[in-house]
């Protein structure tokens, strides 16, 4: 089963990637761009197959690796 | 109280009832929330030092070489052709146990700001780290993010991280050490001091935008942690790098000019702490204009501006005619530029916002009359008295060197630092690894040698002896790389000194600090106390972090542990006592911690120590390495690895 | 020999490449902020290590973007000699003037360290004082070394001998434990299809003074210097 | 309005984090997992309300900046 974790910065946490990309858009010429934020998106090939069984281990791998939970939230998408 | 203010309000800010009153007594009034959070980062431990004051008067601060002792952003001393060394130790402990990546990456950004706002470009880094036992489920996480951190952010900003320590002990399982040094080199005839003068000149807010990172930082700093601090999860400081290479340069050629009147980064207690000690110590009033702080986020109240710790930002007073001058410099290097407000002679902190007077402090009591502790202090109990009968006879040595030398206290630390960029600048004579690191002044032929040393045990078992040897150490590190040891930066790190016995060990360190120095001439001109680092009333060793630094006039040789060639003989300077109470052979191969330090006597220090150094000025000497953990045979050891070449010792029946 | 070093913000090796020009060409080289759309005629472009843009992204993918860059990609594609080192050599892979791409270290760690490189051949205005086979001590900082192309583009530099530089044991066999971030073959460094632009990873300028304890940089500028006279 | 940039690394690209985050689960116990690869979301707030002329748009930054043929793919998911 494939999954797909978006991991990004919680809001009000300085991006400051997100700073420059937005930064160096603007000065491309690119107007009209109000924000712009990175996080990463980490594509996992498991090999479990049942739903549920795969999303609670993904679960526990966002708390105990994939995440910081100090300051990154994570979402889970299972194909 | 006022409604708005309750008991918990003012407990939650790290305030005692007792300390309230005086708060309502510099008033006259009931303070709002902005009020009593302003009052709550300028009393804090971390910024007051209330409980440590008493004690650090007795460090001594001058020498002919010191231009600018404790009291600034860092400290300044002379040396020589016009020129100025400036450094300073600080500590970020607790935002490093909370997110070791970003803690240890804004504690670098935050010394670097310290150095470069007195006018010195910086040239090298160092850090002192501590960490918790290895097997510790916390440990290998908190190593990795905090390495990764400081490499992280020293690196890009292109500044050397050429030296410093890392000890392990259960002790700091829950409390780790992060200490950050800068040093720095500015004209001796341009260094640029936080006192503010002259009525009506702007007040400029100049670097990234304020957001609602790390508030209660400079609170938190000095709050002891209970193991629920997971759930107390500040919205940590996060650093970047990128805008803090650019304010450097900005500063730096901002201050060729003659535009700045007086010029503090904003560091714990942001906003508050450099608006207010720049205004306090010129004797000056301050009024600020909160809408005009440039903002990262929306709806942000006066309270969360005035207690933001967003890094990358430095405050400023301007000469009027040099607003456009100054502007200029900073939108060249693509940065916040914004004038928040101006200088009164009212003595008194006035912050407006939507038109409205939302906070209006008198400075003096706020700077000056913080509350100072003469805290009960226990005598450190005797140290247990070494008990050599019980140790069976050393049979096997070349077994015992090996597990002292893979010990986590002596195994090689190359792992950590090639980590670190130790080489950009191109002027990094001795890299890490040495007793010292070395690093050339840009453009001549002199050079700062510059170590941090402490022997935390050394400290728990006798205060006083611990806190004269980390300076003896540091003094002798610097003379082993033929340097003229010449003044002392610290971190002291310890418990809750609400606690008689963390008293007594903070006491005792300083005491011991205070004698090495002076007996050495190796005055202290800056540093930073950290206090409260325990959880659930287990506190750290005793833990006051030396930095010194040194200094290789033009020509002067310089010398590096690693022997050279065969047929070299090996002198011993210094006599050997054989004493074994709290040496790292004792609990590496026998898994005790009992015994008395080993006794000092500064005297014969300085007298070896100068001996020495007039060797290898005349260049007899080849090699050089002070004995230190681990004691002679581990020294040898070190000298045979790093030269690749053996020794043979006679003599030793 | 007139060199330029062009400075992007985030830039920190500017300085140390431009004392080593100086000290091998006894010429002060021109110091170019990335906003100038244009500068002065020069022997040699050189793009400096460092964290242009803080990296941010992609490395060097900002700093392609800069305004002289423009005029960089004109006079190379004209074959002003260029040369990228660290920073710099991913600043040209992102401007299309070399192929492949420099990912981030195998060990996910930076590494900053001496390593042995061997020169892969002497006939190029860069190495023409070193003989093929050579190898030196040259030092690395950096954090995203690991260089990457796909398969055919690996074989069209070997085959056109365009690979300058590959980390190797002092005796210069070619070992995993000498590479220290896990580039395709080993590869420091590589030419364009002319040999007039070179991308390499190790810092010759932190090895160009014998105080700082070794002097094969010194050798790298001053071949270059005597190259372009 | 607001859109997200997903950008991954083309097939057969070296992909170090993607190993090292596997190498990292297997440590800490997650048995199963066939393969992990890491990218990049890069959420955009565009003043453009035209989906039309916004992933007009997004596609030129990419094009420019955001992703490096080279080495990568990307999607672009209007919200």
């Amino acid at each position: 089963m494939k999954a797909r974790v978006h991991v990004t910065l919680k809001s009000g946490v300085l991006d400051p990637q997100g700073k420059a990309i937005g930064h160096a858009l603007h000065s491309l010429g690119f107007a009209g761009v109000r924000d712009v934020r990175q996080g990463k998106v980490i594509e996992l090939d498991l090999e479990e197959s049942d739903p549920n069984k795969a999303r609670a281990a993904i679960e526990a791998m966002c708390g105990k690796l994939l995440a910081n939970p100090v300051i990154e939230n994570y979402t889970i998408e299972l194909a | 109280m006022s409604p708005e203010i309750t008991p918990n309000l003012v407990a939650e800010h790290g305030l005692t009832n007792e300390e309230y009153q005086r708060i309502l007594k510099a008033l006259g009034r009931a303070p709002n929330p902005t009020e009593l959070g302003i009052f709550s980062v300028m009393w804090s431990e971390h910024c007051s030092y209330k409980s440590s004051k008493r004690w650090l008067r007795l460090l001594p601060t001058e020498a002919p070489w010191v231009i600018q002792g404790p009291g600034e952003n860092a400290g300044v001393i002379d040396i020589g052709d016009g020129l100025a060394a400036v450094f300073k130790i600080e500590s970020h402990n607790h935002p490093s146990f909370i997110e070791p990546y970003q803690g240890a990456a804004t504690g670098v950004g935050g010394i670097l700001r310290d150095v470069f706002t007195m006018g010195a470009r910086p040239i090298a880094n160092l850090n002192a780290l501590r960490f918790g036992a290895p097997d510790h489920p916390k440990t290998r996480h908190l190593v990795g993010g905090v390495v990764a951190g400081i490499g992280g952010y020293g690196n890009c900003m292109g500044i050397p991280t050429v030296g410093g320590e890392v000890n392990f002990h259960p002790a700091y399982n829950g409390n780790i050490l992060v200490n950050a040094m800068t040093v720095g080199v500015a004209r001796a005839d341009k260094i640029f001091y936080a006192r503010a003068a002259g009525v009506g000149n702007p007040v400029v807010y100049v670097g990234a935008k304020t957001g609602r990172d790390g508030i209660h930082g400079a609170t938190m700093a000095s709050a002891e942690f209970n193991s629920d601090s997971e759930e107390k999860r500040p919205t940590v400081q996060v650093g970047d790098p990128f805008t803090e290479k650019l304010l450097l340069e900005a500063c730096l050629e901002l201050m060729a000019t003659d535009a700045i009147v007086a010029i503090q980064d904003m560091g714990a207690a942001g906003l508050t702490s450099s608006s207010v000690e720049m205004a306090g110590k010129g004797g000056m009033g301050i009024e600020l204009e909160l809408d005009r702080v440039p903002m990262r986020e929306t709806g942000m109240t006066p309270y969360e501006l005035m207690l933001s710790e967003s890094q990358e930002r430095m405050l400023m007073v301007l000469k009027p005619e040099a607003r456009e001058k100054a502007r200029a410099i900073f939108e060249k290097w693509e940065l916040d530029f914004a004038e928040i407000g101006r200088l009164t002679d009212t003595g008194r902190l006035v912050l407006r916002m939507g038109g409205a007077t939302v906070a209006d402090i008198p400075l003096a009591p706020l700077v000056n009359e913080a509350p100072l502790y003469d805290r009960p202090r226990a005598a450190p109990p005797a140290p247990r008295p070494f008990g050599a009968t019980g140790l069976q006879p050393l049979t096997d040595p070349k077994s015992a060197l090996l597990k002292l030398l893979g010990s986590p206290d002596l195994c090689s630390r190359r792992w950590i630092w090639e980590q670190y960029d130790h080489m950009v600048g191109a002027d990094t004579m001795q890299r890490p690894g040495g007793d010292a690191a070395v690093v050339r002044v840009h453009g001549t032929q002199k050079a700062l040698a510059m170590t941090t040393d402490c022997t935390p045990r050394y400290c728990f078992a006798d205060p006083k002896i611990g806190g004269a040897q980390a300076v003896a150490e540091a003094w002798r590190n610097l003379v082993a790389v033929g340097a003229k040891p010449l003044a002392v930066t610290n971190n002291l790190n310890f418990g809750n000194p609400e606690r008689p016995e963390i008293m007594g060990q903070l006491a005792g360190c300083i005491e011991g600090m205070a004698e090495a120095c002076r007996a050495l001439d190796f005055p202290v001109i800056s540093g930073n106390v950290s206090l409260y680092n325990e959880t659930e009333g287990k506190a750290i060793l005793p833990t006051p972090v030396i930095g010194g630094v040194g200094l290789l006039e033009p020509g002067a040789r310089m010398a590096t542990v690693a022997f050279k060639e065969a047929g070299h003989l090996l002198l011993l300077v210094g006599d050997s006592r054989g004493h074994l109470g709290q040496s790292l052979f004792l609990r590496e191969l026998h898994g005790r911690e009992d015994g008395p330090p080993p006794p000092l006597d500064l005297q014969a220090e300085r007298r070896n120590g100068e001996f020495v150094r007039a060797q290898i000025a005349a260049g007899r000497v080849a090699a050089c390495h002070d004995v230190s953990d681990g004691g002679l045979l581990v020294a040898l050891a070190e000298m045979a690895m790093a030269g690749g070449i053996g020794a043979e010792l006679e003599g030793l029946n | 020999m007139k060199a330029a070093v062009i400075v992007f913000p985030g830039s920190n090796c500017d300085r140390d490449v431009a004392v080593a020009l100086e000290q091998a060409s006894g010429r002060k080289p021109v110091m170019v902020w990335h906003r100038e759309g244009d500068f002065e005629q020069v022997d040699l472009v050189v793009l400096p290590g460092g964290f242009a843009y803080g990296d941010y992204l992609r490395v060097g993918a900002m700093a392609a973007h800069s305004p002289v860059m423009r005029e960089v990609k004109r006079r190379a594609e004209r074959g002003v000699p260029t040369l990228g080192i660290c920073n710099g050599f991913q600043v040209l892979t992102e401007a299309g003037l070399l192929p492949g791409a420099l990912m981030r270290n195998a060990s996910l760690q930076f590494v900053c360290k001496d390593v042995h490189c061997r020169i892969e051949t002497g006939q190029s205005l860069y190495t023409s004082a070193f003989a093929s086979g050579e190898t030196v001590r040259w030092p690395v900082g950096h954090h995203d070394g690991n260089y990457f192309a796909d398969r055919n583009t690996l074989d069209r530099l070997e085959g056109e001998g365009r690979i300058a530089f590959r980390y190797a044991e002092p005796d210069g066999s070619l070992t995993e434990g000498a590479n220290p971030n896990g580039s395709a073959r080993n590869i420091a460094g590589i030419f364009n299809e002319t040999k007039s632009v070179l991308g390499l990873m190790p810092h010759p300028e932190r090895l160009a003074d014998s105080a700082l304890g070794g002097t094969d940089g010194t050798r790298f500028f001053k071949g270059l210097v005597e190259a372009l006279r």
